[in-house]
């Protein structure tokens, strides 16, 4: 993989993002119910509606326009800590169009990383993000399609919010719970994985293939 | 849960419309939901800006007027705002003299604000970024020390210095000065629902208080049998006491901030036992505000600042003010 | 009952301290446990008295001050103060031009205003009484209906008569004009419980509320299921205008009056609300007020409140106050 | 009866109300809180207080004094409906001492009926007060003794009291409870006849006499 990404490609990607939040947006507010302020789910919900419009039809065809365009709108969500996060990672992918796949998201993280300085560990979506943006390097320098990438980030972003769950919060309103965090995966590296899962879905869903990539 | 709302989806942008209808010759909304004064500042001062989540008033935008806020702009409930509309609000604050913005503590809110900051540099814009962390729960480490009612002071008096037309930097000293000589301590006896989700945002026993709990229902460390209203007191003063290093003969500015459900009555039995124990290690009590500056919808508790106040800063909290939820003669 | 109170038979003594103490430049406690002004009244003026249970604070004696009221005699927990305290009070604000009595109409207030209005007249003194009973959930009958936040434009165009030195006739005859031309509708969701009691002073279901709920817990008619912002806006409203005959064209001032646990949220929606009915009926809204102004305890609802203004009113209700909880500029 | 009472006698009848209150508050606030706000067993308990005080040795032995010094006392207890009316009561027998003990309460009484529109039936303290003056006056009229009088008195107020239970409230606080108020007696009526109860009980302590009158 180091094909660079057209504009539909990701818009399918946004597309299978969203409709993997849409189902499951409950779940994200009930865990942040349980550290947080129960808010994550509907973040997420307007997070990906900006998303989405961003790469709707009749919009530009520049992938890079869409993405500013998203990154911009995403910072405007006004939900907290997570929309302002996703929206300075979306705007420093923006800045990598025309690099691949890989480098686009690996863009997005070095953005991201002068924003916060939360690092995997902290019980924070770097922990699903992480993760998933290394398996698209391995991917990548592995010889594997974008497809296979993808994939193997949504499994890496999946097992990284997953470990959260032994994690005590460091960063964002659930630090001041300390231990009480324990036995809850984090929201924001949650819905990260589900991003990744969304992402693959929508990659692969034109192309009407089965999910064994 | 017993809320008189409409739509969860439309709380913020109906509850700022009521706000403004309510007070038509003092606030309007203006660009992107953003509040502020009627009868803009004079060309030359120093615009004075603020960002915070709703759910929370009269804080934030009841202190928008002159001699206090700009413009202030609210975020979803519970929620900072983010950078889109702070940049537009900056902009619009800007009246020749650069803007002062004026930051609590929170994550949502200090990401935002460092990526206005950003956006406002690049485009060449004069603004200086002041941190209020006065909550004292969070530790040693300023930056886990969160913003609370310590809001109100440094609103009030870098607002007033900015109104009376000091400079960018002399309004962003006094505002840091004011910051760094405030304390405040936060208790917390009862849940309040979150307006959006009908949830309770904690637990909390039936015979339990909480000392150290955040603006969100953010632990604190301090969970504890309920005590009397004089030992409360005891117990916070004596720790804010220690926290500013306050010596006998100096100045301070009290605030007793209610959380929402706890009433006028038991903030005045408070206050009361403050004063007391002020008076008997001689320290002075030169100001006090009593009331409801920051809420957390229902949630029955309350917040205790004190401050080492200064002859200007004196000044500047008796300057006046036509804010809605602030008005000084 | 999670208060911060001490023992509660020093609840009013404590909290009248403290309220004291929080405004020493305004507020003294004088004779027996009266709240006067700091400043009494320049020799000549009208004095203006006011009597009420405790436990509502800000109300009544929030609203002392320049401006607004002389004194205030406040009761134990939500009971009338006795006719020898107004007896002293009515003697203390007696500057030369005689004092008005402002009584909300509620049994207990009414028994003691009644006594003290016969003491004081065989003590020569001269008093006019005027009885507040806006409350139209008590019928047609005006003496069952209730004295409730309409105490507040009462306190505050008679008060400002009084400043600017008008007679007590005059200062009388506005405060009756203010008082004919306004009604109250309260409406409950969520109980308070009696500080010295700890006891729920009422029940609801969860998923009810009751319009027409009184100031202590005392019952309404109108229990229905819990209605949104916009509806309970519309009911209440209907009812108030329909009650004054409200005609297009007319200029009214309306109030929301938080009970204890409602937000500032909540009243701006609803406020909201009552400002895009008065619209579409082309009746003027020429002043607001929202926010806590006679509270029980963390009683959840709101009074609504609306009143006929005239010219007068509106200037006397514009006039500078600093009373601590209603100061105008 | 027809026997003017002394500061003594009157003294011994406060007394044994106010232990009779001091037993029985708790029931009081009790009854106030199903139709009212829970505080009459307080303020009653306060009222008492001031009396005793009135009475309390070392104090005038003129009886108007004492009863004028007890009705402004109690005026002055804050407590609402209940104690400014007690204190209307006692200055209004203050005025009429001199005269025989039934005329006095009738006096007072008087007093009473010029403050308060609500008369027997009216579910009030009068539904006690007003059987228990006229048993006063039966008794006098009848060649009674003060202390078979008192007794009369008690009884009357304890069958006026208990039949407030089928009355509803046209007065005070409860009468906006409307038929809510029906099943509970009236807490004013029910501290009368406790009033009245110990009135009996003190005018005959010191006689050590049994209560058979
Ligand atoms: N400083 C931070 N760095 C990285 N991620 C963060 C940080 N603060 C919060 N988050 C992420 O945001 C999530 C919470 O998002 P959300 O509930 O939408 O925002 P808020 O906490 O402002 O209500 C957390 O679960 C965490 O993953
Ligand atoms: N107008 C009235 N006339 C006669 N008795 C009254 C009147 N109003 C109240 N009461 C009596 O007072 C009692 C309540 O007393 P209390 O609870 O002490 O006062 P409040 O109602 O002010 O709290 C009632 O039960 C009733 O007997
Ligand atoms: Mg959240
Ligand atoms: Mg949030
Ligand atoms: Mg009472
Ligand atoms: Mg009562």
């Amino acid at each position: 993989m180091s094909e660079c990404i057209t504009k539909d490609e990701f818009g399918r990607m946004v597309a299978g993002a969203a409709t993997e939040i849409r189902t499951k947006h409950v779940m994200l507010s009930e865990l942040d119910c349980a550290a947080g302020d129960g808010d994550h789910g509907a973040t997420m919900l307007r997070t990906m509606e900006k998303l989405e419009k961003a790469f709707a039809p009749g919009g530009s065809d520049d992938l890079k326009i869409c993405l500013k365009d998203a990154g911009w709108s995403v910072l405007g969500v006004d939900g907290g800590a997570s929309s302002s996060l996703l929206g300075v990672f979306f705007t420093g992918m923006a800045d990598a169009v025309g690099n691949d796949l890989t480098e686009m998201f690996e863009a997005g993280l070095a953005a991201l990383q002068k924003q916060t300085k939360a690092r995997p560990g902290d019980k924070t979506m770097m922990d699903a993000l992480v993760p998933a943006i290394n398996a698209l390097r391995s991917a990548a320098n592995g010889g594997k399609s974008v497809r296979e990438a993808l994939y193997d980030a949504a499994a890496a972003a999946r097992a990284g919010a997953d470990a959260t769950r032994n994690l005590q919060a460091r960063y964002g309103r659930a630090k001041f719970l300390g231990e009480k965090t324990l036995g809850h995966a984090d929201p924001g590296a949650t819905s990260i994985s589900f991003l990744f899962e969304g992402f693959y879905n929508g990659f692969t869903s034109v192309k009407g293939e089965s999910n064994n990539a | 849960m017993k809320k008189f709302i409409n739509k969860p989806e439309n709380i913020v942008a109906e509850l700022l419309e009521g706000f403004a209808l309510s007070h038509p010759d003092r606030i309007r909304l203006v660009g992107n939901n953003l509040v502020a004064r009627a009868l803009p500042k004079a060309k030359g001062k120093v615009g004075v800006v603020t960002l915070g989540g709703s759910g929370h008033e009269p804080g934030l935008s009841g202190f928008v007027g002159e001699g206090m806020l700009d413009i202030s702009v609210p975020g979803e409930i519970f929620a900072a705002p983010g950078a889109p509309r702070c940049l537009e609000a900056i902009r619009l604050a800007e009246y020749g003299s650069g803007v002062l913005f004026i930051v609590l503590n929170h994550a949502g809110d200090v990401l935002s604000s460092n990526l206005t900051m950003e956006m406002a540099k690049r485009e060449g814009l004069n603004v200086k970024m002041t941190l209020t962390h006065e909550d004292i729960s969070g530790g040693t480490n300023p930056e886990d020390r969160r913003g609370l009612v310590g809001f109100l002071p440094v609103y009030k008096v870098a607002g007033a210095a900015a109104e009376e037309g000091q400079p960018l930097n002399a309004c962003f000293e006094i505002a840091e000065r004011m910051g760094r000589n405030m304390r405040t301590l936060a208790v917390a006896v009862q849940t309040a629902t979150h307006p959006s989700t009908g949830q309770a945002i904690f637990d909390l026993p039936d015979d339990e208080m909480e000392i150290g709990m955040g603006q969100h229902g953010e632990a604190g460390t301090g969970r504890m049998k309920l005590k009397t209203a004089d030992e409360t007191a005891e117990i916070m003063l004596d720790m804010l006491l220690k926290d500013l290093g306050v010596k006998a003969g100096e100045e301070l500015l009290v605030i007793v901030n209610g959380a929402g459900a706890t009433t006028l009555m038991e903030l005045f039995t408070l206050f009361r036992r403050v004063d007391q124990i002020l008076k008997a290690k001689g320290i002075k009590l030169v100001r006090a505000k009593v009331g409801e500056f920051i809420t957390t919808q229902e949630q029955a508790g309350f917040q205790l600042m004190i401050a080492r106040m200064d002859k200007e800063l004196i000044r500047l909290w008796d300057a006046p003010s036509n804010a809605p939820y602030f008005v000084v003669r």
